[in-house]
């Protein structure tokens, strides 16, 4: 069972790091410690007025001095009063929440599949893996690709799809998953829009690779408390699935755990 | 310091201050903030007779000062909440006081719940939920109609020895009438109120932000509501109510208590600050010796006319 | 450019914002901000057949997202409404589309407003109000209750040749119910909702934040209340609806036209931000324009499902 | 009929003066152009989120050059985000509102009554005056004492009681009114809380002398569409009294209008 608590915490750096994405430290060293690959962190984000509810983000990177970093994308309001938070102001942070993913075995080579912002669920799951292996990285254009030079600086290597070709291979970036689909000794992670996930997972279907995904689903409490997170897997039951909560069953779940209906 | 002691009929609690039903799971994940024994009570997410898998998502989304949620009464059935070590065993290990919400989609599944957990060790009271409004069968419709309302709780109430708190809706011209009917039928308390109805549209997609279209409506936005129907209450039968709708701070508690609640309830706010409930227990005591009160029932209903 | 021609029925309105009823006064103060032909109608402050002083002060308070009035329709009678310069005569100086909201302590008293008012120049329509939570007798009495409501619409309905618009209480169990009713009874149009009865209490002096005690809460709060009403009415009547409830900006007037709403009303709004029906009357327009379609009838009820 | 406005106004000084007093300047010049004694501005305060009214302070200063000046108490949520507003910070402004203190005749010598923050709202009518007069200055204690140097300024007599007798006389301010009451070619105006106002309206019955009295209510739409304001004036019906809007026929009330039920 996971351990995990609330935490004032101080911004320390908040900053554009290219077009709509942003990197934010906070020094947050109780969650930073326990903080495993996958795992999120649940932030609420001061001056929201009338929006209630947290936000969840990844958490992208820990220092081992106590600090915890997010990469996000404005993509709404949240977000956006997010970016204009001052360094020095606190941030109530709640975490590190949900599962994680399973570090590589050695002799195992992780091949990452990560869209958008999602390229920040995978970070520290790179950083703690003893193999190097592949992170294929997907965007709509070359404006959107963030963290390509942070993979390669450990040691990854980086293979790039954009929708419209401006930057990689043009077309989908699980187009290059299917490259490597039948290499021997490879462990396939993935995490960005639900799409792509279960596009993913179908790719899987019928072969006895298991990849483990990261799901996105909004997020009332985070911690498992409302069931309003929920997903569906594959369950021995009439139905053939059930509901499990993706803050707390997840965020990271086998690719054959996961029930498609469609 | 103040003595919170709290005297709801038979009912005993060593403070007014509980979580509201579907706010707080089965209290597993909560236990990781505080100590589950310093509620008042826990009241727990809704226990049918069968296993429930919950309305299809998007369950719930942001509005302002509120929220809307249509989980669907997600719940593992009550054979599974008695036995599994993760629901009732492990409340009981954690030394919480338990209530258990009750629903069913007829008068039978309300009675089979409640059969099923008599004697059951480790329950403090059944709270009967006759208002989810996210539900097709059942929930809201009993809320709503008195002769089904009355006819859920004398059969209940045949069915425990506990103490039976029935918890009304709000989506009625006036609560206090199906308060008197159902404390006419043996309900030992009152609880309200449940979620309103409501919705929310996506004006991108057109759709409505929740699958299930509507939705209840909890939070802030709905705490005058639930004010004025806990007042309107109060004034109209004589056992005691849990207060509940939009608490986030120790005011909000304490204009419930004044409007005539005897304990209170915290829903939404658990999902924003974890603590919310501990921090309005020591908040109610702060208030209670800075105004001169010996205890929490000099405050109930003490509103100045 | 979209075109933003409303019908409702025999009444074609320039576009669909309006403002409600006892947010605008009567007009003239609002009219400091911009020509109040702009807007598709004005509809004024309640009016009953006597004047009325209204309930005592406070009157109003803020709460989480909304606000909680009880005005107690304070208004200068029916006589003064028609010949003095301030009220009428300003309003048809000024070009507007004028509907005259109108209430009683009887079914006698609403047939004598709207008695009155017929025939007088530069009256678009009535707006019955049925739903006002403030007043003692009459208002929300009549709105609550299935036989009432009716007596009064079909009263009404044979004093005036005006379109009738029935304005409906949120505090029923299912207004659907309400709008087949005054349909039935001969209604043109459907307006809803009214401010939802609610309270608020001052934890210092333990008085009622409002000193008729209980008031009427409006704003982004009951938004998600009306958008269900109006999406419930409009699956259950054929008649124009009229949707108000929290209205603020422009996406929020585009998720009452989804929902069903034919028109919508600005309340609230207008005292936070005087040029809001101005600003949404454009912002509909453009959102018309940007999502192709060539007039809002197309938007209206469009829910994707 | 008055004239206002809205204005997008912009904050160029935001300062504490004493204690829990502020003042504030924004740059405002069409309704810093209109203004007149007595009169108030509705202030939509920023980041005020579940909060929606507007707050109504007295234009307590204007200048030629277009800035208008409110002096303002931190009692409570709004006034509390306002002390932390920055310079450059645009403000939605409605004003000026509501009627105004009559200006002195020649002659006439005024003798202002004011109460706390009260004090703000008299000092344009002191201004524009062409004779000298005297104001009386009432206070809890000598900390909440504001503005005395700024009406010695100008010319006028200050006075000052204080309730706990810390500055001036020790006791109620309308007790230093009573004084004056006598004397022949004053004009007396009042601005405080309601109970000293009423208390001055109950001194001036059965005399000759009609004070001008701006009173407090708490205001929603601040320009007369609600009727959320209103206060009780003298009236020929069989009550005695009618309701009138203290945002629009007030906030200044002719002593012998104002109607008192106790
Ligand atoms: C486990 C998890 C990890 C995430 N990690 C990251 C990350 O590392 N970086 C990043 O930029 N974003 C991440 N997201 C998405 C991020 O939570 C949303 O972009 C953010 O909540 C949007 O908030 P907003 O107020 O700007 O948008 P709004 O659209 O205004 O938000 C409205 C509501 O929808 C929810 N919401 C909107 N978009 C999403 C979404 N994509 N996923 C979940 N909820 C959403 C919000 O939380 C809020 O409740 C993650 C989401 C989850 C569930
Ligand atoms: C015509 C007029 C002129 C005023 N001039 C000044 C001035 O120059 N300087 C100054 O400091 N204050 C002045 N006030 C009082 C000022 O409006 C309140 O102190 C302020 O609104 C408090 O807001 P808050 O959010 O800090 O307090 P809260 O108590 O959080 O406010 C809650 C609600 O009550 C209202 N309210 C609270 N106190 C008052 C009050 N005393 N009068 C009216 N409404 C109130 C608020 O506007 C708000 O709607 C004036 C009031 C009026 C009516
Ligand atoms: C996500 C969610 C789930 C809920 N589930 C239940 C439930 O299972 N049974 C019940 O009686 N009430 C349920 N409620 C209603 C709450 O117990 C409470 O009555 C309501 O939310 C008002 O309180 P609040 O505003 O503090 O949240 C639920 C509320 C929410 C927000
Ligand atoms: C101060 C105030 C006065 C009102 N007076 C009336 C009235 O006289 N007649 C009426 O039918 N509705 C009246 N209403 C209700 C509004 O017309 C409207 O139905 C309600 O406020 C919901 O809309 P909103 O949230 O946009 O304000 C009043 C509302 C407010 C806030
Ligand atoms: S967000 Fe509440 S259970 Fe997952
Ligand atoms: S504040 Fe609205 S009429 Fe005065």
């Amino acid at each position: 069972m996971c351990q995990f608590q609330a935490e004032q915490s101080k911004i320390i750096n908040n900053c554009n790091i290219k077009g709509k994405y942003y990197r934010i430290d906070f020094m947050c060293e109780k969650i930073a410690e326990l903080a495993r690959p996958g795992q999120f962190v649940h932030v609420q984000i001061k001056n929201m007025g009338e929006r209630l509810f947290r936000r969840p983000f990844s958490i992208f990177d820990v220092s081992d001095d106590g600090v915890l970093s997010i990469i996000y994308k404005v993509v709404g309001y949240g977000t956006c009063v997010l970016s204009g938070l001052k360094n020095g102001e606190i941030c109530d942070i709640l975490g590190p929440l949900g599962n994680s993913y399973s570090i590589p075995e050695i002799g195992e080579t992780p091949i990452i599949t990560a869209g958008g912002y999602g390229a920040a669920s995978t970070y520290l799951l790179a950083k703690n893996s003893q193999t190097k292996g592949k992170v294929l990285l997907g965007a709509k254009n070359k404006d959107e690709l963030i963290l390509c030079d942070e993979y390669k600086r450990l040691g990854f290597d980086v293979e790039i799809a954009t929708d419209d070709g401006s930057c990689g291979y043009s077309g989908l970036v699980t187009d290059l998953l299917a490259y490597f689909l039948k290499e021997a000794g490879i462990k396939i992670y993935g995490c960005g829009p639900n799409s792509m996930m279960y596009a993913i997972t179908k790719m899987l279907k019928g072969t006895s690779k298991i990849a483990e995904l990261s799901l996105d689903e909004n997020m009332c409490c985070g911690v498992g408390a409302c069931f309003g997170c929920v997903i569906k897997v594959v369950a021995k039951n009439e139905k053939g699935w059930e509901y499990k909560r993706s803050c707390n069953e997840g965020p990271v779940f086998k690719s054959n755990e996961i029930y498609l209906d469609f | 310091m103040a003595n919170l002691t709290t005297n709801l009929g038979k009912l005993v609690l060593t403070n007014p201050v509980m979580t509201a039903s579907g706010t707080f799971g089965y209290g597993e994940e909560y236990a990781k903030f505080y100590p589950l024994k310093q509620l008042g009570a826990v009241v727990v997410k809704g226990i049918s007779p069968f296993q429930c898998h919950g309305n299809p998502m998007p369950r719930i989304c942001e509005t302002s000062s509120g929220m809307l949620n249509a989980i669907g009464l997600q719940n593992p059935g009550v054979d599974n909440f008695i036995n599994k070590p993760e629901y009732l065993p492990f409340l009981r290990k954690a030394g919480a006081v338990v209530i258990v919400n009750i629903w069913g989609k007829s008068v039978e599944d309300y009675c089979a719940v409640a059969e099923k957990l008599d004697g059951v060790e480790g329950i403090a009271a059944l709270e009967i939920n006759i208002s989810c409004p996210n539900i097709k069968e059942g929930g809201i419709a009993f809320g709503t109609d008195p002769v089904l309302a009355a006819k859920v709780v004398s059969s209940v109430r045949k069915k425990t020895k506990l103490p039976v708190i029935t918890k009304l809706s709000p989506n009625v011209t006036k609560v206090s009438e199906f308060a008197k009917i159902v404390v006419g039928e043996g309900a030992d308390m009152i609880s309200l109120i449940n979620t309103y109805p409501g919705m929310a549209i996506d004006i991108e997609t057109r759709k409505s932000r929740i699958a299930n279209i509507t939705g209840g409506l909890s939070g802030p936005a709905i705490k005058p509501i639930a004010i004025k129907m806990v007042y309107e209450t109060a004034n109209a039968v004589d056992v005691p109510i849990i207060g509940m709708g939009g608490i986030f701070t120790t005011a909000d508690a304490i204009e419930f208590f004044l409007a005539g609640a005897d304990a209170v309830a915290i829903g939404t706010a658990n999902f924003i600050d974890p603590m919310t409930p501990i921090k309005i227990i020591s908040g109610i005591n702060e208030y209670l010796d800075s105004h001169g009160y010996s205890g929490i029932k000099e405050l109930v209903g003490n509103l100045a006319i």
